[in-house]
């Protein structure tokens, strides 16, 4: 059966979306290998639709936080390819003029407030952003996205608590890929699944196969608008897996390859892409969206690679809201002489 | 009303009533601020202390909120705030509790101005309670003041007496940047002249608490009080110049070394222990800046390097006392 | 029917602990009224039987971790009140030399290994505690009992996914006194109970009214076994109410009238001794253990009393495993001259 | 085996290797040394920097664990099992993450001893990876160890060597007292001569890298080589001697003193920022013990007043680097 108009958009919408973010990781990783780039890199590979349905279901003023593996739902919420590239890059035009980098993306603009590398401690901040709209009467939401390893850390339980006792307009979003850096989830995890421990935050919680667009695409839509109408904050526990191990360079030997094959016989990108086809959705018109893609992204790689660094005076900025001077930071300035 | 001629005496206030006094002036100039912690709303007896008494009742309690125990929670929740542009005050009961939630103040609060090369901004204050003195034990009564100084990015202040408690705790919740502002558990009663309303103490500016010609002793907060009773004491024999530091990081540099400039002698005082604690940095920048200018040490007086010990006489050897103060400016000025 | 001779003398054991408790707790709050100590004070009234019954059901071997409401927990565990009383006082015959004071009473010989002014860090301790006796063979189990404000912090989360995945031999006791200082159970924690939890961590819990002494000893016995047998933790969740407020001096305000009655109407100290009298427990025997302790206390109270303070010397001790020198600790000493 | 008369090049080894080893030599010496941390055992890689690589294959997955992410359980585990009676050593992946973990560190570990009146002991041993120099960002890279050394009962160790490292490390895990070693993430790949069988280094001894008499510098860690190639680049014109401090806290106050006693010229130089870091402390002793017979300020170089910025450049910039040691040397010989 065809889809409806809507549906069709929200079909193609996800599918941009998944696109961008698959073809970024895949470039990412090609100028890593090539020595084009040198940064940790935490690939989403395996979880491009999972963001891509997720976010279709938020707005743009919404807030997100996410973690270091963050590049699928950064993209995913909107911010532009090049400002991303050219951060990751470290360069001046990035996002955060190259004083985060990849593991602390901010941009305001499309709602992404916080990037943390420390595993669990978004949830406490998602807390805050999403208190503050309640209290100035904004109808926003926050998304926040972590892992399932994140689950077992302490941040996870005050915020989950705190957000429930106050019915903050929260999703949380545990994206179950199931290793936690190389330990199994159930090494580390005491729980079958991380919903069993919704009950204890008196929370309503779903685990969905988050590489089912549809499936994410709902779970996230009910529980933005929950959140949205002032009726509190869910827990979706979104089922995944990722194909190139904790972070770039890592091969994964800790993965049964059985697992690993089973999971790579139903890669969400090629299976989205061919559920489209098979929804009458043209080859013609998912090869478009390829195209422009691909030639976005070409001009943020050049962009990110020709861009400038930042002045070595940036150190001494955005500390404080003032600029560092030597009597607050005690330098002692003083003259260099070369040695012969 | 005063009917003309007569002096009326002053109004004092206790430093619990200026900074619930602070609170409750900042929650009414600007809507944005809100107040959170364990117990602060008046259901919960408006704090442990009773700083926040009264203000759920005034303000609502969607501005006013007590917390679950969780001060990553609390802390986070402040940082989050702030970074959607409200003006959070969130208090950690003691000190000590701050342990648990460092990370979120270190790594987050401090670092997401600079780490998001300056779109956000995280003005929050996190009021907490500190000090020795009440038999509180080993976890309940350490002054950390010297950690949260060594994150670049945070700004640690602390008062003396009333009206800089009202107008520090009010500049802390104004500024844009992450401010920790440290009561101490003993100054609550302490009385002071009550300020004018619209009072605020500038941060970042130390302030001339006692004039004097010899020597300079450098302190802040509670332990300010124990330096000013030891310079009455040692007055007129020695003439005692004292500093109250007000904020501690960043501090005043430069009203430091003015003042050692005029007397060349120089001490710190703070409650803490010495080993690597605040009095270290300031010696350390005192006797660079200042080299050739000085007639004695740098010198330093703090606790003892051990846990605050429970029993009373254990407590008061643990801390440094005002007969260690008078000594430490007397081998100074012998030196 | 009378009681077969065992249950006779757990009974009498229990009510022994209880009466201890009891005394000593009424015996301090008179003390602190009266102004002989000045003290932070939590008092236990009300959870006197609770410890009695689950101390009861433990070896003196077996680890304790409790918290600064904690004296019921350590008298029920063992701690002669004479050495218990002294370190109250701050004494240098406490078990602490008076440097840890209430809040930090440590006594191996009896198994109190830890007793922590901070909520929630007992757990993770409790947990090391336990490994350790693993590691080296021993049937030790560990008991660790907190509040239940405790439960809504980070330490409780991770120390119960930990326990539980290494299946260590724990007995997680939570007393819920239904108030967290002055915040009502519900008002800060998300969930109906706190057994609900323990889905989370996969663990076995059990909730049980803790002021009914055989319930209480019966859960703790079960939990004890299976952890001793190796079969890992178990949570009980023991309700209970404490009369006297968060500490000495707190008129509690903040309890409703009502609820404050109908838990004095069912006040666990009376009735326990209703009950044995009940059980044909004679009143003569009670009564003799009552004397029993009360001449205990007299003793512990006295040798509390008149015993001296440490040295202020023992400020340069047990930092470290060798006292403090002024090369450790940068003092500089000095000589004071009195000014006149 | 040699046959005889020609001297064989000496063994290398990595300080990951070192690290190792110590890690290995302490659980076969000592049934009671256990290890266990996030993925540090063999099934997840034997640790992210493989520094326990091969241990849980030998001394079997009672004895080497990895943990749930939980750094409180796991310092708390440490606790726990030191109390016990048993050896544990944890790894805290990176130091910013014991921004988690500090109430169990301070509140706990540090003050157990003295708050049970010396009948509990607590020899536990964190292992934690710190610095910059990898474009980790701001919150992967801190040098946190002045926070520690301002904890009475804490210990806190790091080295500039491979063979200190291993002989540092199995001191620590042999010391009663709760020790923290600190690996720097630049370091794991730096080679040196292989220590022999049952080398230690003991605690709390400075180590003089380097002799000289004209100027002392005080380092420790990474930053030890950054001054001895300083030290060998300023030579002959500049006679600089190197104080490896190996223990952080608490250092060892008379080998510094002595040395700067005899040169009369004293710098500090660490990677952790400048202001209320380790050198601070040291500065503040050395110029009050040393009074009168200083020929220069005691100077300070360490990173910039900024969290740790990620574009290599500005990684460069925060760092300190050779050229300051160089240019603080020059400034204080010519003072
Ligand atoms: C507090 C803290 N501890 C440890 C780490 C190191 N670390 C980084 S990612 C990671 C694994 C997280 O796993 P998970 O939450 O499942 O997320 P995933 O990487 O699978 O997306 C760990 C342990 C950290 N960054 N922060
Ligand atoms: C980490 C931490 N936060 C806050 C406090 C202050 N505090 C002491 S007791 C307490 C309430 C604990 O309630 P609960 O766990 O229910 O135990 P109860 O006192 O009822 O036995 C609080 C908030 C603390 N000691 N530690
Ligand atoms: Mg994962
Ligand atoms: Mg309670």
């Amino acid at each position: 059966m065809a889809p409806s108009a809507p549906e069709r958009s929200r079909y193609l919408d996800i599918y941009t979306r998944m696109t961008r973010i698959h073809r970024s990781d895949e470039r990412f990783r090609r100028m890593l290998l090539g020595g084009q780039l040198a940064i940790a890199y935490y690939s989403p590979r395996g979880q491009e639709l999972l963001s891509a349905a997720l976010m279709a279901a938020v707005r743009q003023d919404d807030y997100l936080v996410t973690t270091y593996r963050g590049i699928h739902d950064q993209l995913a919420k909107g911010i532009p390819v090049r400002d991303l590239w050219a951060e990751f890059a470290g360069k001046a035009t990035g996002t955060c003029k190259g004083k985060g980098g990849p593991m602390h993306i901010t941009h305001p603009e499309t709602g992404v407030m916080v990037t943390t590398g420390i595993v669990g401690s978004g949830l406490p901040i998602a807390n805050g952003l999403a208190w503050a709209s309640m209290l100035k009467g904004e109808d926003r939401v926050t998304v926040c996205c972590f892992g399932d390893g994140a689950t077992n850390i302490g941040a996870f339980h005050e915020a989950l608590n705190m957000a429930s006792v106050w019915k903050l307009p929260v999703v949380f979003v545990c994206q179950n890929n199931r290793y936690a850096e190389k330990t199994k989830f159930a090494d580390g995890t005491a729980c079958a699944t991380i919903s069993d421990r919704a009950i204890g935050y008196g929370l309503e919680a779903i685990r969905i196969d988050g590489n089912d667009a549809d499936a994410m695409y709902d779970a996230a839509a009910r529980a933005v608008a929950k959140a949205r109408a002032g009726d509190g904050p869910s827990l979706i526990e979104a089922m995944t897996f990722r194909f190139m191990g904790h972070s770039f360079g890592d091969p994964g030997e800790y993965i049964p390859k059985e697992e690993y094959a089973a999971f790579l016989a139903i890669d969400p990108v090629p299976a989205y892409r061919q559920k489209l086809l098979d929804l009458q959705i043209g080859e013609q018109e998912l090869g478009a969206i390829d195209a422009q893609i691909l030639a976005e992204l070409e001009d943020a790689v050049t962009y990110a690679l020709e861009s400038p660094y930042a002045g070595e005076d940036e150190i001494l900025k955005d500390v404080l809201d003032v600029e560092i001077t030597p009597a607050i930071s005690g330098e002692t300035p003083f003259q260099i002489e070369e040695v012969a | 009303m005063s009917t003309g001629t007569t002096t009326e005496a002053p109004k004092m206030i206790s430093t619990l009533q200026a900074v619930n006094q602070a609170l409750d002036e900042a929650m009414a100039n600007d809507e944005r601020v809100i107040v959170f912690g364990e117990d602060v709303a008046d259901p919960q007896g408006g704090g442990v202390f009773k700083t926040s008494k009264g203000l759920s009742t005034k303000y609502g309690d969607h501005r006013v909120r007590s917390t679950p125990i969780a001060e990553q929670a609390i802390v986070g929740a402040a940082v989050g705030a702030a970074l959607a542009g409200m003006r959070p005050v969130a208090e950690i009961m003691l000190m000590n509790f701050i342990t648990v939630a460092m990370d979120q103040l270190v790594n987050h609060a401090a670092k997401l101005r600079f780490m998001s090369g300056g779109q956000s901004s995280v003005p929050l204050t996190i009021r907490t309670i500190a000090g020795a003195g009440r038999g509180n034990g080993g976890q309940h009564s350490d002054m950390l003041e010297a950690w949260l100084a060594h994150v670049p990015g945070l700004k640690v202040v602390t008062a003396s007496n009333p009206a800089d408690a009202k107008g520090l705790l009010l500049s802390c919740i104004e500024d844009d940047n992450p401010c920790i502002f440290i009561e101490h558990i003993m100054g609550f009663q302490q009385k002071g002249v009550a300020p004018p309303p619209g009072h605020r103490v500038p941060l970042g500016k130390a302030a001339i608490a006692r004039e004097g010609h010899d020597i300079t002793v450098v302190s802040y907060g509670k332990a300010v009080n124990d330096v000013l009773a030891v310079a009455a004491a040692l007055d007129p024999a020695i003439s005692v110049e004292v500093i109250d530091l007000r904020t501690i990081a960043p501090f005043d540099e430069q009203a430091i070394l003015e003042s050692v400039g005029k007397t060349g002698r120089c001490l710190i005082v703070h409650e803490a222990i010495k080993a690597f604690g605040v009095g270290a940095e300031i010696a350390a920048r005192v006797q660079e800046k200042l080299w050739g200018r000085l007639k004695a040490p740098v010198g330093r007086v703090g606790s003892k390097y051990a846990a605050v010990p429970f029993a009373p006489p254990l407590e008061k050897a643990f801390l440094y006392s005002q007969l260690e103060i008078q000594g430490a400016i007397q081998r100074l000025m012998a030196a």
